[in-house]
């Protein structure tokens, strides 16, 4: 029965979705549906998990035809790349129905199908079947940020589609040249990732494609400077759908570049990885500047999350093992970290009508627990030991320095500029003094603690025994990163070799 | 020997327990009912003289093994493991962490029993002793840690304790700024820490990151790579135990409770650095080039700290330079490879200055908070035990013969001029001069003359036996510290240093005997004359003196706050609101905007074409029809 | 000389065309499109006649009855035309307008 | 020789009437000229041997539809002022016989490839009622049928759109 794990993860909760905005119920009903579906895809997420056995290879493979005269197929797989990917969406969801109680039926139906469509996008194992998720995923979003969001939204939705909607035009141009390449080399018809590996691109159009294939995700991560959609939206989308944005799908952007873009693309990787993880580190210093001018929480908290997702990316780009597992690693750590830092934000927006840092001050008298989860999650986003936070970004510097000494410098300076800001904020929000909006601030009731500490828990459970989850997604990057190698070794030995009449066919 | 290595697990285990069970406790009950502050004193002090407890079995047992083998190693488990980069989260007892262990939970649990007493007023009692408590159990991961990596993990845990701390009374803006401003600075340290470990790492790391594999290594460090790693190494000390450039967060610390800052600020966490380096000898010490930077650098520090002391009127701020100087001292020390002298300088350190920081405290909490030594004088007869304990720790900061400090700082100034560090030896013994001139300004000031409040001081008592009974025994171990190393012309035969000599790389300078007896006069008569002349300043009462000249300069600490501010601080917020305001809506966002400015453009333009009428749009299906055709046109025949 | 019937046929239909684009009058425009279907029949029945096959006179023979069917409706908006506008130019069609 | 001579008097005429459709102001004399083409069409159907469509072109076109559309003109009595006033119309014409002269040298281009052939009289068996009808009630009924359809649907709208409307709606 278990076979059938990841379709199960992905249709149920789509299905659900959709039945919940058919079906006419209450706005509790429905929450409680969503709680109950993602709770069940909660528990089949942790029964994969330990299941995982982490030998390098793709586990729960289905593998079915669906187009076959081009080749496409429905197969879906777990890897180590994927597996905390996967987990963050699997985990993290049910907090936000239980948290958020007063929204409306088409509210939670949306994450759910967002949910679903997520989770496709990470097992899915076929270029084409990717890209259908890919868009499907985008759809709750901009719903939820046109329908729900706030006074800004659709401005807001209207530069997240028109940037989304280019990449991903981008990417079905490179998916088409990629599959037609396979098919002039090979001579039949497969988006296969795994058989696409053994593709050898060469000259200008694999470097078009290539280019194409990292807008798109660069777009999405965000890297710099594609990011500038994302305060906006950040700021104005509801808080869940922050929180979904910031926690998965940003991480399914790295992801993307990792599962989809290295293997096909290995020479043209490798060749523009300085200018990919400066890129990276730019954006991670340009995003973390800009977060301590910011004077609203959450888009503060949204560049941020910018930052971050630079140094992740950067991780991805430095091309040894232990850079990539940190990037894997920090995926999961920051969804935890800064994905709940969003959603506090919402509580505090909820409760106190305003997210202004300069409104608020002094809620760690009031409010000790929520001050003391908030501060264990900020902790995990500047990278102190002993959180999540830390390992993965440790395993990046560790890496980029092997890399490069100045990227690597560079990316150590995040140590630095994350503190900055979020210490500020925290100065003015939870110490000082207090004022009548905060003096009235309830404290975290049963149900916010029972939702918040697994999260807590989990984070510095990551970074205590952060083996546990290392050891699982570790040698999937080491193949990686051997493919990697292997390949563009090949190429050069290929280059170097004069081979009369064809020199100008390569480069 | 299992069995004993396992304790070292439990060490730092059991303060952080401690913490963790007082902040659940505070954290559910603090707004409803809360405890009563007998309970959260009772647990607090439970953790940290349990592991005193430890830390004795421990430190026995390794006397208990012959010199060579004196090295414990307690893996827990396997941190994390990625490619050749193995973490075990491991602890290392040996000599060197023995002695660390040994005086951070005896230091540790007095200032724990001294606060019981100090913070009773305090109504978040609870919040206070969890943050010692984790403090504590942060800071033996740090001394115990079996690799650079498990160290950092306490290195960058006390830093959290001492924000949390210095921004304890968080209602004042200016202490959490405070405290904002130490965890950043440390944190810049933290950076040249996490670089100087990867670069360690690439170099020599892949047969195991531990201290005991990567000694073995050493020896394949090319001199560039391993500068290189000594340097941004020194970098993190530099941040930990406020050294040039990034002192500055060290006098602003005094912002936190004074328990806080005799343990964190005084006796422990900065010397971290002097530990690391002193850690990492093996490396520093095939490194003279890198070494003779760390000095300098030591020294410097020293010298313009104690030029700062002496113009202080806080007394916590005097105390605060004086521990910045004598850090200086420590790292000339470890930069001349000189490391026994410098580790012996942290153990004597922490003695006094925990001691003249409690004392200090004793002082405040006697007169209500008032922390101006201007405000103060003649207090001798009120607070007698005080005064007493304090006085020992004068003498031994100054470095009075025969109290602790003298034989260490005086070990430190042989050691610099017996490797031919003549200037350093030089500076040495002018800022030996200036220490005991501020020390006894203080003194003087505090305890001597006539009260200059007289409503303060009148209100004056000595405070309760469980703040004194720590002064005492600090006083003890403050006066006889001392003996444990005494040189070779005293009779002694460095005891310590030779206890330490297992863990360290050193290399000994030769001198002649006279050269180190005349060393000693030298500085004995530096220290007598500053003495001397605070006693004539200050002696039999003095007025506040209005600051001129370069008086007013060593006052406002030659203004490198400011100029940090101007130079460090104004530009990263500027570049902040450049961003935020210019570059991100108007340059960086203009490809978006300008994209769907042209879509606009060419709406509008195109629209101009939509005209209505139905004939002109056969007119442009004709158009399109005759564009074809001629293509076409071209293909037939 | 089969030919030139279909020649001829293209130029009554790039007439028709012509009198389509050029015209504003609803009446001339209309019988301008009875044009084009005419030269459409035309070049049916010259096929027809070409390939010796009825099936290009029974579309003629469609066309027509279509052309009929066109020719009540198109009335009937005439008259509708003439008497909400009170005139006959095509330019008062003008709701395409973006 | 006769039939030729014939073909190139209706094909001239034809055109002509196109011409005049093009180029007259009113409609009236639009219609007329109209006429003339549509007798001209029917002339060569009759060369092409439709005998049929010829018939049909005469009645039904020529005689029904074109009768119907004098009829309205004539009863919506237009004068010419109340023509739109045509400034560009000779612009348009230029501009149009300019554009649409490729479209046509290319179909004439493509019509001279096709394979030349006689286009003498067929005598019995070709485009009387009898073949014809063969042909569409067995091959093409169910478009015969559909267009019966049509003529009904376009009967009634015709009858709907032009008939009276009730006030106020």
């Amino acid at each position: 029965m278990f076979e059938y794990a990841l379709s199960v993860m992905i249709f149920l909760p789509i299905l659900g979705g959709l039945a919940m905005l058919l079906m006419p119920i209450s706005r509790g009903a429905s929450r409680i549906t969503g709680l109950i579906v993602s709770l069940v895809v909660l528990l089949m997420g942790i029964e994969l998990f330990l299941g995982f056995t982490g030998t390098g290879g793709m586990e729960y493979l289905e593998n079915r035809p669906w187009i076959e005269s081009l080749g496409i197929s429905y197969g879906l797989g777990v890897d180590g790349i994927s597996l905390l990917v996967l987990m963050t969406g699997a985990v993290l969801f049910p907090m936000v129905f239980a948290i958020f109680t007063t929204q409306s039926k088409g509210y939670y139906a949306n994450l759910l199908i967002a949910q679903g469509a997520m989770i496709g996008a990470i097992c899915a194992t076929d270029l084409v079947l990717f890209y259908i998720f890919w868009e499907i995923m985008l759809l709750p979003i901009f719903f939820m940020i046109g329908i729900y969001g706030g006074p800004k939204r659709l401005p807001a939705t209207l530069k997240i589609t028109i940037y989304t909607i280019a990449g991903s035009l981008l990417m079905l141009a490179a998916l088409v040249y990629v599959g037609v390449s396979y098919h002039n080399q090979f001579g039949k018809w497969t988006f296969d990732i795994v058989q696409l590996g053994a593709l050898d691109l060469g000259g200008g159009f694999a470097i078009l494609a290539f280019l194409m294939f990292m807008v798109a995700f660069a777009i999405k991560i965000p890297l710099f400077p594609f990011h500038t959609w994302l305060p906006d939206a950040y700021t104005e989308a509801p808080t869940a759908t922050t929180f979904v944005l910031s926690a998965i799908m940003a991480k399914i952007g790295v992801y993307g570049v990792i599962r989809f873009v290295i293997p096909v693309f290995e020479v043209e990787f490798v060749r523009f990885a300085v200018l990919l993880s400066l890129a990276g580190v730019v954006g991670m210093m340009y995003c973390g500047l800009a977060a301590i001018a910011q004077k609203d929480m959450k888009r503060m908290l949204a560049f941020s999350s910018a930052s971050h997702m630079g140094i992740i990316a950067v991780g991805v780009f430095c091309m040894n093992t232990q850079a990539l597992t940190g990037s894997l690693f920090q995926i999961a750590a920051h969804a935890t970290s800064t994905g709940v830092l969003f959603l506090f934000v919402g509580l505090m927006e909820e409760r106190m009508g305003t997210r202004e840092i300069g409104d608020l001050g002094g809620i760690a008298y009031r409010a000790p627990i929520f001050a003391t989860f908030f501060a264990i999650a900020m902790l995990a986003s500047v990278g102190l030991p002993g959180t999540s936070g830390f390992i993965g970004e440790f395993l990046i510097i560790l890496g980029a320095i092997k890399f490069s000494g100045f990227i690597g410098f560079l990316a150590g300076t995040s140590l630095i500029i994350g503190v900055c800001y979020m210490l500020w904020m925290f100065q003015r929000v939870f110490f000082e003094k207090e004022n009548d909006r905060t003096a009235a601030f309830p404290d975290l009731n049963v149900r916010e603690i029972l939702t918040f500490l697994p999260v807590i828990l989990l984070i510095i459970g990551m970074g205590i025994f952060p083996q546990t989850f290392i050891k699982k997604i570790e040698p999937a990057a080491q193949l990686q990163i051997a493919k990697v190698f292997a390949m563009t070794q090949s190429q050069v030995a290929e280059t170097t070799v004069p081979k009369p009449g064809h020199n100008n066919h390569k480069n | 020997m299992e069995h004993t290595a396992a304790y070292l697990g439990l060490i730092p285990l059991l303060p952080l327990t401690g913490a963790l069970v007082i902040g659940l406790l505070y954290m559910f009950t603090c707004t409803t009912n809360p405890l009563p502050e007998k309970l959260y004193g009772a647990l607090a002090c439970v953790g940290p003289l349990l592991s005193f407890f430890l830390a004795l079995v421990v430190f026995f047992h390794l006397k208990g093994l012959p010199p060579e083998e004196r090295f414990l190693v307690h893996n827990a488990y396997t941190w994390f493991a990625v490619g050749d980069l193995h973490i075990n989260m491991g602890f290392l007892a040996d000599p060197l962490s023995a002695l660390m262990l040994l005086f951070v939970t005896l230091i540790g649990s007095l200032i724990h029993i001294y606060s019981v007493g100090y913070m009773a007023e305090d109504k978040n009692y609870g919040k206070f002793f969890c943050y010692m408590n984790l403090f504590l159990g942060a800071m033996l991961i740090l001394v115990l840690g079996s690799g650079p990596v498990v160290m950092f993990v306490g290195w960058e845990g006390v830093g959290l304790c001492s924000y949390l701390l210095i921004s304890y009374f968080s209602e004042d803006t200016n202490n959490v700024l405070a405290g904002n401003k130490a965890f950043i600075v440390n944190r810049i340290g933290d950076l040249g820490f996490v670089l100087g470990m990867s670069v360690l790492f690439w170099a020599i790391g892949a047969s195991g990151f531990d201290y005991l594999s990567l000694r073995a290594n050493a020896h394949n460090l090319t001199p560039a790579i391993g500068i290189t790693v000594c340097l941004l190494l020194f970098v993190g000390a530099t941040g930990k135990s406020a050294q040039i450039p990034l002192y500055v967060w060290l006098p602003d610390a005094m912002a936190g409770p004074t328990p806080v800052s005799a343990l964190i600020h005084a006796a422990t966490m900065v010397t971290a650095g002097v530990y690391m380096v002193a850690r990492f000898s093996f490396i520093y010490a095939h490194f003279p080039i890198a070494g003779s930077v760390v000095a300098w650098v030591g020294i410097l520090t020293a010298l313009l700290a104690a030029i700062f002391g002496m113009f202080q009127k806080d007394i916590k701020k005097i105390l605060a330079y004086s521990t910045v100087s004598q850090l200086g001292y420590m790292f000339a020390a470890v930069g001349v490879t000189a490391y026994s002298a410098g580790i012996f300088h942290v153990f004597t350190h922490a003695f006094f200055k925990a001691l003249l920081f409690l004392g200090a405290g004793s002082v405040i909490y006697a007169l209500h908070h008032q922390q101006d030594i201007w405000k103060m004088g003649g207090l001798k007869d009120k607070l007698p035990r005080t005064y007493w304990t304090m006085l020992i720790g004068a003498l031994a900061l100054s470095g009075v013969p025969p109290f602790s400090g003298f034989f260490s700082k005086d070990e430190i100034l042989f050691s610099a001029l017996a490797t031919g560090h003549t200037g350093i030896w030089f500076i040495g013994v002018l800022v030996a001069g200036m220490t005991a001139y501020y020390t006894f300004r203080m003194i003087f000031l505090v305890f001597h003359g006539a009260p200059r409040d007289k409503e303060a001081f009148d209100h004056a008592h000595e405070p309760p036996a469980v703040m004194t009974i720590p002064l005492v025994i600090l006083a003890v171990g403050a006066a006889f510290a001392g003996v444990l190393n005494l040189p070779a012309i005293f009779g002694g035969s460095l005891n310590v240093s030779q206890w330490l000599e297992p863990s360290l790389v050193e290399h000994h300078g030769h001198a002649s005997i006279w050269l180190e007896i005349m060393a000693m006069l030298a500085s004995i008569g530096v220290v007598a004359c500053g003495v001397y002349i605070a006693y004539k300043k200050f002696g039999q009462g003095a007025e506040e003196p209005v600051f001129t000249g370069f008086a007013k300069i060593g006052y406002y600490k030659f203004y490198v706050d400011e100029i940090y501010n101007a130079v460090f601080v104004q530009p990263y917020k500027g570049f902040g609101s450049i961003i935020s305001r210019f570059l991100e809506p108007k340059v960086t966002d203009s490809g978006v905007k300008l994209s769907s400015w042209l879509y606009q453009k060419a709406g509008t333009a195109f629209k101009a074409l939509q005209v209505g009428y139905v004939r002109i749009y056969a007119l442009y299906m004709i158009i399109g029809l005759s564009l074809m055709s001629l293509f076409l046109s071209q293909t037939i025949n | 000389m089969i030919q030139h019937y279909l020649i001829l046929s293209i130029i009554l239909f790039c007439l028709g065309i012509l009198g389509v684009i050029s015209r504003r009058n609803v009446f001339t425009v209309f019988m301008s499109i009875e044009l084009m279907l005419n030269a459409a029949n035309l070049a049916f029945i010259t096929f027809s006649r070409l390939h010796l096959s009825m099936d290009g006179q029974v579309l003629a023979l469609l066309v027509m009855a279509v052309a009929a069917a066109e020719a009540a409706l198109a009335l009937a908006v005439v008259i509708l035309l003439h008497k909400h506008k009170g005139n006959l130019d095509t330019n008062v069609f003008s709701l395409l307008k973006g | 020789m006769f039939a030729e001579w014939l073909f190139y008097v209706f094909s001239v005429l034809s055109v002509l009437g196109a011409v005049g459709l093009v180029l007259f102001r009113h409609p009236m004399s639009g219609a007329m000229s109209l006429i003339v083409t549509m007798i001209s069409l029917a002339g060569l159907y009759a060369l092409l041997s439709a005998k049929l469509i010829f018939v049909l072109q005469l009645i039904v076109y020529a005689g029904a539809i074109m009768s119907l559309i004098l009829f309205i003109i004539m009863f919506l009595n237009i004068q010419t002022s109340d023509l739109p006033e045509e400034k560009g119309k000779l612009y348009f014409l230029a501009g149009g016989v300019v554009l649409l002269l490729p479209i046509a040298s290319f179909l004439i281009k493509v019509v001279k490839s096709l394979p030349g052939s006689e286009a003498t009289i067929v005598g019995k068996g070709f485009g009387g009622v009898k073949e014809v009808g063969l042909v569409l009630f067995q091959d093409w009924l169910l478009p015969f049928e559909i267009v019966s359809i049509l003529l009904l649907v376009s009967l009634i709208g015709a009858v709907v759109l032009a008939g009276k409307r009730r006030v106020g709606k």
